[in-house]
């Protein structure tokens, strides 16, 4: 290291940067730097010439390690780095200096701004004293998927997967595919068939014999990392006992779906004691069966549908189901069009009309005479039984917020739209998968907004309604993403695993489990025999989130260690 | 060395005398050293005067452990006198080798010591303004005490020191290591840590571990502690883990949280903000008014990371003046 | 032509011990002070601390009594949180106490004192330390010496954990009990303690007093010094080291005064003098009389002897015996005489195990209610016990939040400050006369008066080989007159 | 105590003339634009509100279908098509239907045949029974004096009859509207306001000031309907002065008597040219309040143009010397008339008086309120002090 | 000359930096007071670092990340979050000014916000003064 022979390069960038920054001055002060042999300065470093100057140096001057100053390292740093490997340095031997973006580009006084060339300069010449060269590692990836869930999501992935010719296996707990969406009649807003789009997709996955159905099976664990998981599977399909099966995967998919809230949680609704108080899927069970009607048999004059029944509230869940409003909807044209003379009530807190012809279907549905009535989040319906006399089974009491009147809304068979909520088991896959939850227990994204069906576990993904309440077409679109990105890292073979990553050095490591928390993408493993935390490099991400809070500084990121970023600190307060 | 005896030198500087105990704490081994070794000054035990010293040739001594920090004239100028004697400096417990409880002393200054010792405190005679000088004329006769600096220096700060034995005090069964290293002339590169592990505390420590998030931060006597379970994930500050260990685990075992006296790991610059970022991280709250309440649980945290070593630590001083 | 004598160092307890002695032209001693030139400062970055953790921190005052700055330490922060400790804790940590008085008293009388008394204080100083003792008293005693001072360590280890520097006790009792198995671990070591005191007291006997020169020398030698004494007692003024109230009694016996720890300010206050680091305790109420001795004198010393002196009876039976035997011999008490603090310590040493033997058959001891939880902050504490060295005091005052605001602590052997500065210039006076140089004889006397305080700087020394190095030099006009160095 | 609703309303409510009020959703741009709603009196939306829920009690008692002339402009403004402005029409018509205690105006209402056939059988009684009257006592070839037809003293006295019997309903209908708007219970009225309010009977009565203020905002060129309504308005008041008290003098002739006959032709020229416009203006749907035209909306524009018509031709025949023919016109102009005056109470034509009412109505209870909410906020002002 | 401010700022590459990358291609012109030292994640920044910063002559040092529930790591930024209060105490118990060290959230679509802070941070410790911490420490190996 001290006898170590360094090229720093400056770069005008045109006249980007010698515009303002005295880039002679720069190379004069870079060429007195320790273990500086050559500094030289070019018009445009990342051009062709300025490239192959550099090569020619490494080889003439026998440089080991090379810093460049020029513009922002997220621009070239991959350029310079690969030059210099074709001169047979190691690319992790470089360091870049920003003397654009963050110099010459937002100062105007020469002075300060070749001052501050300087500082970043000498930084990026102290810290690559300490570079080591690093090797990029890649591991198999395995090019079969588990699919945890046979739902609309689940069998899209598999679909998807399958049909570009991987093998995948598809885990449901149940007896039979189909998921939520096997219990709907209907769709919103265009009224087509459920049962006709599932056991299309059914068959498709019965005839692909890339694709192996597990039925009544789970996971019951899961080991590895992205690319060679094993995952052990529960399978009681027919079996007198269960029997468990070890599958060789490269990527999880989750889609465990939703479970609809118990009504019966919301006490003066009166769900288990009205007889006629009925849930959004008992109700769709009435309609595929074709015949709307009381418990009693009699046909229903005034049917209410009671919208957002445990969503959009303080005491049960603060999120909107996004389902909810059209189904009810969907359901008064089905009201309607049975039983012409019925009287729809529709009691909801907002419509959320947000989607594709759901605005035009609010507005279908109106025509029919379905009568909207407003209640506050706050301020529950409540239904009692109606007195005799009446013309109606139950009296439903709200403050009509539109009105602004108090009133009783007259009904013979009263609909809760229950939301959606995390299914009990979720937590339970959550574990064995390692992935994260929300505090209503969705499973979390690795980026709400840019990385919506990844999470923070590498090789785990999640599509449809268990990472959030979803409409069929979000949920389908969520599934084939994950496909199509799981697609991608199988056409790669290999995963390539970034050289900078974090390490456990266990002639250090105390076993004090500090850090055993903290990474967001679980790579941190503890060997309760040894007693020793380590890092799973092929997972690491290296934000250096443990290195820093490694209380015996056992933890090393690599090419971001301390020493390397004191030698900085050093170099810029120089 | 078989042939000559070991020619050694114990000094106690700004310190308790609690490293000299160790010493003596190693029992019958103390004998052993007597045959092994003559040793050439040990003030508080044996004949040997500064001046002798003075007179020796240079790297006379084989071997110097000096204890204690650095709080006055003298004790500079004796660390200086012994450097030039011997062969092997080694720093001798926590207060040589970081400056030690002393070095708290660093929080505050000169100024404000003396004159809470020798003017404010309840017990002084009153309205006395007398503060000890450094020389004092009585009927003509001067009389000379040493130089009170302004702050605490470790032993490395005013000359080169070859090893560091950490502890307050170095653990007997160490003690006995490091002579007997000395003697077997087996020793690491210059200017390691030796008489300790490589390891933290945790690593010695019985205490079950699981992982560890925080809610709340407890001071030891707020909480009745479980003898079995990790103090820290029980909210009990412990500074185990940024600590090496070697002591035997001396205060967790008796039911306190160390406080870090065999100073910071190997690869680690300073052990106080080590801590804390560690201590930190595995806090268990997103909500900057909540975190803030439970740090607040914790009073004074600069004296308990750098309970022993704060002119070792970066900032090593108190920039009040 | 006026010169100056240097007796540098006399080893430290902070820092060094340095005597100066000043003649005038005719050589007589114009003047002689003895200096503690080392300061550290805990009274002021105690401050800003909290409270519960100074038990920990003011331990390293002194290394070698880290158990009286603990237990001081420990009963002032329970007075800052206004709690009592559970009776088992109050045991325990008496308990340790005594283990910890055993192990500094057998290391002090065999190391330091013995070498003067079993092989003569006229006898060859190459030859005058532990090992001269061993020869004279066989081999066996030095081995039995480690061995008993290493048991009184063990058993603070397995009571507190640690020996060097405790951090057992907090605020509401002790961190750890005393588990069934420990106990009988310390019962067989009790046992053997209780039979080395009394051997030694017999040793004392046999090689001390059998011999007139050294009875003659410990009662009218130069060492006596015309001051008052302080030291802690329990109700029935039995002496007490870990608990009780502060008795202060002149040295013709009559009590000046006894008072409850928390109002010891009222009845102590230091005088400070430039050329000394170390501050000079007095009687308040007396006032600062300067450096004099006589029965209105408002110094006084806490020493082994001082509290036998302020004690009207031991505390425990053998100990009664061996305390009235010892004042029959030494013509009743008080007892002005230096040298008898060896023999006191001895007297002590004998109580310290006797009450480890009755802690030893208290079924409670392995109690689990050891600790409670402070449940409010008072504001004030002030924690007094006997360090071996005389009477420690630790007073903190803290903030709602229970951080430290104030400290002030009177170190055992700061009480015996000015009692050493006078009896080193009473002894430096009547050796050094117009005429008489100074020369060998004169140093193992000037150690030999100060030793008798057991002076923390020379608790230090307890170790073997266990001689204290001493060296005058004597100056004229600055230049080197003569120099003498006692040891080998 | 909770309101119960009625989701069936909204289907009574057609048969008056009503449409697609469910589609509103309540944005509230109708009452945004509607020049006469304010923040006392907002409609349309309330109103639509109302009638979507079916709430029977709160509308029977609303003033607003009356403060409303139909300028159409909410109905421009609707973003889902729900036609308030016909609602309020719609709304009008129930509510003559809840004033009228007989029935009948709910049955016509229902039924544009019923209201025709009625008309149509009261016409050929009173046809037959003025014939049978005339041959009896007179000659048809004599028009006036002594041996006429139909001698003016005796169709004056018949005239007085029927229109008593007419005002006897409006009085009973126009008592149950004042019960119904103005006795709620938690508002007072003091009866003071009546007469301070009073002025307004004959002020809106004989302008339509408000029918105006709905045509401004419109183009010029399209303030007919108001010249149209007022002339009809006018026209119509005036001859039925005329009829009922100077009937001898407007029956003399054969030559012109400028003193009577001048209001004649004038009221005359108002009336033909009003329906004329009218039944235009609803053949071609020139305006939005023209669009939709409920059955008894044509059987009262061609029976009033009938009336008309006939009457004026009636006169001039007699003028001009054909007292057969005059007659035999009379006999026809009266057995419309007799319908005509009948039903008033129960149709559109109430109008003219409910209306003027309303106006009346509203302006004591918006005076009224004012003063609660003026106590009110003294109340507030009071409250910290206390 | 007036006094000069020394900053040195730790910027996670995935937001922060980016976002002062972006305020250099929008040529927003701020102060040049400030070194940026690029990091992966605010987590990695080690208390230390800072106090290496302050004990080498830092005047400042800032420390940005991106904004909480934004971070690229999912929450390293609230590992960060919660180091500051405890770094902060002890700072001040040195003696160090409250203002010296500062955490911000700056998105990488936010150069303006990066450029304000800069300026904002450099002007308030412009009005600070320099640091004392590099003198003290120097000054105590020259005299005692």
């Amino acid at each position: 290291m001290h006898n170590s022979k360094i090229g720093v390069y400056l770069c005008n960038c045109g006249t980007n940067i010698a515009k303002i920054v005295d880039c002679p001055a720069l190379r004069e002060y870079a060429e007195a730097l320790p273990n500086v042999v050559v500094s030289k300065e070019y018009k445009y470093m990342c051009s062709n010439p300025g490239q192959e100057m550099i090569i020619q140096d490494i080889k003439d001057h026998g440089l080991d390690r090379v810093v460049v100053a020029a513009c922002s390292p997220r621009m070239h740093e991959r350029t310079f780095r690969s030059a210099i490997q074709t001169a047979g340095l190691n690319p992790y031997m470089f360091e870049m200096a920003n003397i654009r973006e963050q110099c010459s580009w937002v100062h105007e006084d020469t002075w300060a701004a070749t001052e501050k060339a300087k500082a970043l300069t000498k930084a990026a010449v102290l810290r690559v004293l300490h570079h080591e060269p690093l090797e990029r590692m890649s591991v198999k990836m395995c090019p079969s998927t588990l699919v945890i869930g046979g739902g609309i999501a689940g069998l899209t992935t598999a679909l998807d997967l399958a049909e570009a010719g991987q093998q995948v296996y598809i885990v449901e707990k149940k007896d039979q595919l189909g998921g939520n969406l096997a219990r709907v009649d209907l769709t919103a807003p265009y009224l087509d068939s459920a049962r006709d789009l599932l056991t299309e997709r059914i068959t498709r996955v019965r005839e692909n014999n890339k694709i192996e159905v597990m039925l009544n099976s789970q996971l019951k664990s899961l080991e590895g990392f992205v690319g060679n998981f094993v995952a052990a599977i529960q399978i009681q399909d027919g079996r007198p006992v269960a029997e468990t099966k070890k599958l060789e995967v490269g990527n999880v998919v989750v889609c465990t779906g939703y479970k609809e809230f118990d009504a019966g949680r919301i006490t003066h609704y009166g769900y288990g004691k009205l007889p006629n108080v009925i849930t959004s899927f008992e109700f769709e069970k009435m309609l595929k069966a074709g015949r709307v009607e009381t418990k009693e048999g009699r046909i229903p004059q005034y049917v209410a549908i009671i919208h957002c029944v445990g969503s959009r509230s303080q005491e049960f869940h603060g999120y909107c189901s996004r389902v909810c409003c059209m189904t009810a909807l969907k359901y008064a044209h089905e009201i309607k069009s049975a039983i012409p003379k019925c009287y729809v009530s529709d009691v909801y807190i907002d419509m959320h009309a947000f989607g594709k012809g759901h605005e035009d279907f609010y507005k279908r549905t109106s025509e029919v005479k379905t009568l909207f009535l407003m209640y506050g989040k706050n301020e529950r319906p409540v239904i009692r039984k109606a007195d005799r006399g009446d013309d109606c089974e139950m009296l439903i009491e709200v403050n009509e917020k539109l009105s602004g009147e108090v009133i009783e809304i007259p009904a013979d068979l009263v609909i809760l739209m229950v939301g959606m909520e995390a299914r009990e088991d979720s937590s339970e896959v959550a574990r064995s998968v390692n992935i994260s939850q929300d505090k209503e227990g969705w499973f979390i994204e690795s980026h709400p907004k840019l990385d919506p069906v990844a999470t923070t576990t590498d090789g785990i993904y999640i599509a449809g309604t268990c990472a959030s309440p979803k409409d069929i077409p979000d949920t389908v679109a969520q599934a084939r993403a994950a496909a199509a990105r799981i697609l991608g890292k199988i056409a790669r073979g290999k995963i390539d695993v970034e050289a900078v990553y974090a390490e456990v050095n266990q002639d250090y490591c105390s076993g004090c489990r500090m850090c055993n928390e903290l990474c967001p993408y679980s790579a941190i493993e503890y060997d309760e025999q040894k007693r020793r935390s380590k890092v799973i490099s092929a997972v690491c991400k290296a934000c250096g989130a443990c290195v820093s809070s490694c209380p015996s500084g056992a933890i090393k990121g690599r090419h971001f260690t301390d020493r390397q970023i004191y030698a900085q600190i050093e170099g810029v307060l120089a | 060395m078989a042939d000559k005896k070991l020619q050694i030198a114990l000094y106690w500087s700004a310190g308790c005398g609690g490293c000299d105990v160790a010493v003596l704490d190693t029992d019958e081994f103390i004998l052993e050293v007597a045959k092994l070794a003559d040793i050439r000054l040990w003030p508080i035990a044996v004949d040997g005067k500064y001046k002798d010293i003075e007179a020796m040739p240079d790297g006379e001594l084989d071997l110097t452990l000096f204890n204690g920090a650095v709080r006055n004239s003298e004790n500079e100028h004796m660390a200086k006198l012994l450097r030039k004697k011997s062969k092997l400096l080694i720093a001798f417990g926590s207060c040589a080798h970081m400056g030690g409880i002393p070095g708290l002393a660093n929080l505050t200054t000169r100024d404000d010591i003396l004159t809470t010792v020798y003017l404010h405190n309840p017990s002084i005679e009153t309205g006395n303004q007398t503060i000890p000088h450094p020389e004092t004329k009585v009927d003509g006769f001067s009389l000379h005490i040493p130089e009170f600096y302004k702050r605490v220096y470790k032993l490395s700060d005013v000359v080169d020191v070859d090893y560091f034995v950490p502890g307050c005090p170095p653990a007997p069964h160490q003690v006995k290591n490091v002579l007997l290293a000395v003697v077997g002339g087996q020793l690491p590169p210059k200017g390691s840590v030796i008489g300790a592990s490589d390891r933290a505390v945790c690593d010695d420590c019985a205490r079950e571990k699981t992982e560890k998030k925080l809610k709340r931060l407890h001071r030891p006597h707020e909480i009745i502690q479980d003898p079995k379970k990790c103090l820290l994930e029980q909210g009990i500050l412990c500074v185990g883990p940024a600590t090496r260990s070697g002591c035997g685990v001396r205060c967790p075992n008796t039911g306190q949280g160390c406080r870090g006296c065999y100073g910071p790991l190997p690869n680690v610059i300073d052990q106080g903000t080590k801590f804390i970022a560690a201590l930190a991280s595995i806090i268990d709250s997103r909500d900057p008014k909540e975190i803030q309440q439970i740090i607040d649980q914790t009073p004074d945290m600069i004296a308990i990371a750098y309970r022993f070593g704060l002119p070792a630590s970066l900032l090593q001083r108190s920039m009040r003046s | 032509m006026t010169r100056t004598i240097s007796i540098d160092p006399i080893t430290r307890l902070e820092g060094h011990g340095k005597i100066e002695i000043f003649l005038g032209d005719d050589g007589s001693v114009r003047n002689c002070f003895f200096q503690i030139p080392e300061l550290r400062g805990f009274e002021r970055f105690v401050v800003g601390r909290p409270i519960e953790e100074l038990p920990r921190i003011v331990t390293r005052i002194c290394g070698v009594c880290p158990a009286s700055h603990h237990m001081a330490s420990a009963k002032a922060v329970d007075g800052c949180f206004g709690n009592e400790v559970p009776p088992v804790a109050h045991k325990l940590r008496d308990m340790y106490y005594h283990a910890h008085f055993i192990h500094s008293h057998v290391a002090h009388f065999y190391a330091l004192a013995a070498p003067d008394f079993v092989c003569g204080p006229e006898s060859d100083p190459a030859v005058r330390n532990i090992l001269g003792v061993v020869a004279k008293v066989g081999l066996e005693i030095g081995g039995r010496v480690i061995k008993a001072r290493s048991m009184a360590q063990r058993i603070q280890q397995l009571l507190g954990g640690r020996t060097t520097h405790p951090v057992w006790c907090l605020p509401g009792g002790v961190a750890k009990g005393l588990k069934k198995e420990e106990l009988n671990e310390i019962k067989p070591m009790v046992k053997e303690l209780a039979g080395f005191t009394e051997f030694s007291l017999k040793l004392f006997h046999d090689v001390v007093l059998k011999n007139p020169q050294y009875v003659d020398l410990i009662l009218n030698g130069p060492y006596t010094l015309d001051v008052q004494f302080m030291g802690l007692v329990d109700k029935d003024n039995a002496p007490n080291f870990y608990d009780g109230q502060v008795r202060v009694v002149d040295f013709e016996g009559h009590e000046i005064c006894k008072y409850q720890p928390d109002r010891y300010f009222e009845h102590v206050a230091e005088h400070v003098e430039p050329w000394s680091y170390l501050k000079f305790p007095y009687l308040r109420k007396r006032g600062w009389k300067g450096f004099v001795e006589g029965i209105n004198s408002s110094i006084y010393c806490a020493t082994p002897l001082a509290r036998l002196n302020v004690a009207d009876r031991m505390a425990t039976p053998r100990a009664q015996e061996a305390y009235e035997g010892m004042f029959k011999t030494l013509g009743g008490k008080p007892c002005r005489a230096l040298m008898a603090n060896h023999w006191a310590r001895l007297v002590e040493m004998v109580q310290n195990a006797e009450m480890l033997e009755r802690y030893c058959a208290d079924p409670e001891i392995t109690s689990d209610k050891f600790r409670v939880l402070p449940q409010q902050i008072t504001g004030t504490g002030i924690g007094i016990v006997e360090a071996m060295r005389g009477t420690l005091t630790h007073h903190y005052t803290c903030d709602k939040n229970g951080i430290c605001t104030g400290a002030n602590l009177i170190v055992g052997t700061t009480n015996n400050n000015a009692p050493i500065q006078m009896v080193t210039k009473k002894v430096a006076q009547t050796l050094i006369r117009p005429g008489k140089e100074p020369n060998q004889g004169i140093l193992n006397m000037i150690e030999m008066a100060f030793r008798a305080f057991d002076p923390c700087y020379s608790c230090a020394t307890h170790t073997l080989p266990g001689q204290m190095p001493l060296e005058v030099s004597v100056y004229q006009g600055g230049k080197l007159q003569h120099h003498f160095k006692r040891g080998s | 105590m909770p309101i119960r609703i009625n989701p069936k309303l909204i289907d009574e409510l057609e048969l008056f003339g009503s449409e697609d009020v469910q589609n509103c959703y309540h944005c509230g741009n109708c009452s945004a634009v509607c020049p006469h709603a304010d923040e006392v009196f907002v409609f349309p939306r309330r109103s639509m509100r109302s009638l979507q829920m079916g709430l029977e009690r709160k509308l029977e008692r609303s003033i607003e279908p009356w403060l409303c002339y139909y300028c159409g402009q909410c109905s421009e403004q609707c973003p889902r098509n729900a036609e308030p402005g016909e609602t309020m029409m719609s709304l009008r018509r129930w509510l003559i239907s809840r004033y009228d205690f007989t029935g009948l105006s709910r049955l016509f209402y229902k039924s544009w045949k019923t209201e025709l056939a009625a008309v149509v059988l009261i016409a050929v009684l009173a046809a037959a029974g003025l014939l049978a009257y005339g041959f009896g006592q007179g000659s048809i070839h004599i028009y006036d004096g002594v041996g006429a037809f139909l001698p003016s003293s005796a169709i004056h006295v018949f005239d007085l009859t029927i229109g008593s019997l007419m005002l006897l309903f409006l009085l009973a209908n126009s008592i149950r509207m004042w019960w119904l708007i103005m006795n709620r219970n938690g508002e007072s009225t003091p009866w003071w306001l009546y007469l301070r309010k009073s002025y307004l009977l004959p002020w809106h009565f004989f302008t339509q000031k408000r029918y105006a203020e709905c045509e401004s905002g419109k183009p010029a060129s399209v303030h007919m309907p108001w010249l149209a309504h007022l002339g009809l308005m006018l026209g119509y008041a005036t001859m039925l002065v005329l009829v009922m008290l100077f009937l001898p003098a407007l029956q003399e002739g054969p030559q012109i008597r400028w003193s009577t006959h001048a209001f004649g032709y004038l009221a005359s020229i108002g009336l033909l040219v009003g329906t004329i416009y009218m039944i235009h203006g609803r053949l071609k749907k020139s305006q939005v309040q023209y669009v939709h035209s409920h059955g008894s909306d044509w059987i009262f524009l061609i029976l009033l143009f009938l009336i008309a018509i006939s009457g004026v031709l009636q006169h001039i025949l007699h003028r001009i010397g054909l007292p057969v023919a005059a007659n035999i016109t009379y006999v026809v102009h009266l057995a419309f008339v007799v319908p005509w005056l009948l039903r008033m109470p129960f149709t559109k034509w109430a109008h003219m008086i409910y209306r003027t009412l309303a106006m009346y109505f509203a302006g004591i209870r918006r005076e009224a309120l004012a003063k609660q909410i003026a106590v009110a906020d003294t109340v507030q002002q009071l409250r910290p002090a206390a | 000359m007036s006094f000069e401010p020394k900053i040195v700022g730790f910027l996670c590459q995935w937001c922060s930096y980016t976002g002062a990358d972006l305020a250099g291609t929008s040529r927003i012109q701020y102060r040049p007071n400030i070194r940026v030292i690029r990091l992966m994640c605010s987590a990695r920044v080690d208390p230390s670092f800072i106090a290496k910063s302050l004990a080498d002559g830092a005047d400042g040092v800032l420390v940005c990340g991106c904004h909480p529930g934004d971070c690229h790591y999912a929450e390293g930024n609230y590992k960060t979050m919660r180091r500051f209060p405890f770094l902060k105490k002890m700072l001040a118990a040195y003696g160090i000014e409250d203002e010296r060290v500062r955490l911000e959230w700056v998105s990488a679509s936010e150069g303006q916000r990066f450029a304000d802070v800069v300026n904002d941070m450099t002007e308030r410790i412009r009005l600070l003064g320099p640091s004392r911490v590099r003198s003290k420490l120097q000054t105590d190996k020259a005299e005692r």
